[in-house]
């Protein structure tokens, strides 16, 4: 599974994209293990009432299971339109 | 119809609407968002010379057609079109048009309403302001509306 | 900015939206009728060929003009196009266009439809129907509209 | 004062516009001495409830004065948009 970022998350931490780590079975077990590595990590991950969710590009909630999904979208609620 | 864009260049409201015109329809509304320049509420002294817009390049048309698909579902439309920008976009400048066409008036302002409201909370993008200053920032998003589109539920 | 046309040609509803895009808006809504081939409810198996639109030239720019005026009053408005066509118009042709610019989304929406349901029922245009049959029928007004009009007060 | 008329009124009435005639102090009073005239007056302006009313260009109900106004229309619910 692949992990992807978008706006200050992404320039928070520090890259687009990187490979998920192993153990995980919902959005938020994910969250604790990112956090773990510290960092940029920690800080744009650390409220999560500041962040949304996506799997294989579908609008998710933190307890939502990873199961199969080959893509995990964490960002800032979105500002369009 | 349902025709969902995302681009960098201008687009042409008035060939969307010719097109909408065209469906069998009574009625077209359309709503065109713009960078304004004193965009940030919460920074009045600081203007807004340009927008950076970010998408989530692997989501965002199927969230802009699952919007629309929802619009014609609710109400009785003949079409509707979205169209996002993306990039750097300097004040005046339109970000998007959303537009629905119907055989009846309400149909159609109703469903254009709601397509700006469902895409305001719902569709993977991100603006970034860039003030006279040099400085920047990340829009942060609205109650007001998360609110909005909460009402069509 | 307000502007108000009465005209026998057709509009360019996209140099209308750029102009108000121009006016310091944050948002432009617009609406435009179009002549419906289906248009008489109450005669399904008549198609619609041309509509006739008639006015009462004394008075419609000032009825527009004061329709729009209380939209600026009424909301938050940089500005408010209303193009109205008169004589005879086929088909899918357009026949209005009205238009709000705003700072804010809620102000533009809103004002748009203000100004299409005040139209309606407030200035001097009336509809005679040509049917392919060759018959004609001027359009009866709606109960509704008197009903989405009142609603403003 | 002149009287003008709009859509089926005008076609009705088989005019645009015409002298008002004398001795009216509001519309309905108006409306009463042009049904006098029979015909296709009669037929136009025999159901109130179908008609609206404008002097000197701004809507009135029927028992509006008719006061110095100059010109008085008469026509159908208005049907545009």
């Amino acid at each position: 599974m692949k992990i992807v970022y978008f706006a200050w998350v992404r320039e928070q931490i520090g890259c687009d994209e990187e490979p998920a780590p192993e153990g995980a079975v919902t959005v938020a077990d994910m969250l604790d293990l990112l956090r773990g590595k510290g960092g940029g990590h920690a800080a744009a991950l650390g409220d999560e009432s500041r962040l949304r969710f996506a799997l294989d590009q579908l609008m998710v909630k933190s307890d939502a299971k990873l199961g199969n999904a080959s893509e995990l979208a964490i960002f800032p609620p979105v500002t369009g339109g | 119809m349902i025709d969902v864009q995302v681009q960098t260049e201008r687009f042409d409201s008035g060939a969307a609407l010719d097109a909408l015109a065209q469906t069998g329809a009574g009625a077209v509304a359309s709503f065109i968002g713009i960078v304004r320049a004193d965009g940030d509420v919460a920074y009045p002294d600081r203007r807004v010379t340009a927008l950076e817009l970010e998408q989530y390049p692997a989501m965002t048309e199927a969230a802009l057609r699952s919007i629309s698909e929802a619009a014609t579902e609710r109400f009785s439309l003949t079409g509707a079109i979205i169209i996002h920008r993306i990039g750097r976009l300097e004040a005046g400048e339109p970000i998007v048009l959303a537009a629905a066409a119907a055989p009846h008036r309400a149909d159609a302002l109703d469903a254009c309403a709601y397509l700006i409201d469902r895409l305001k909370t719902g569709a993977p993008f991100w603006k970034k302001q860039h003030f006279a200053d040099g400085s920047a920032k990340w829009v942060e998003a609205k109650g007001s509306d998360d609110a909005r589109a909460a009402g069509w539920e």
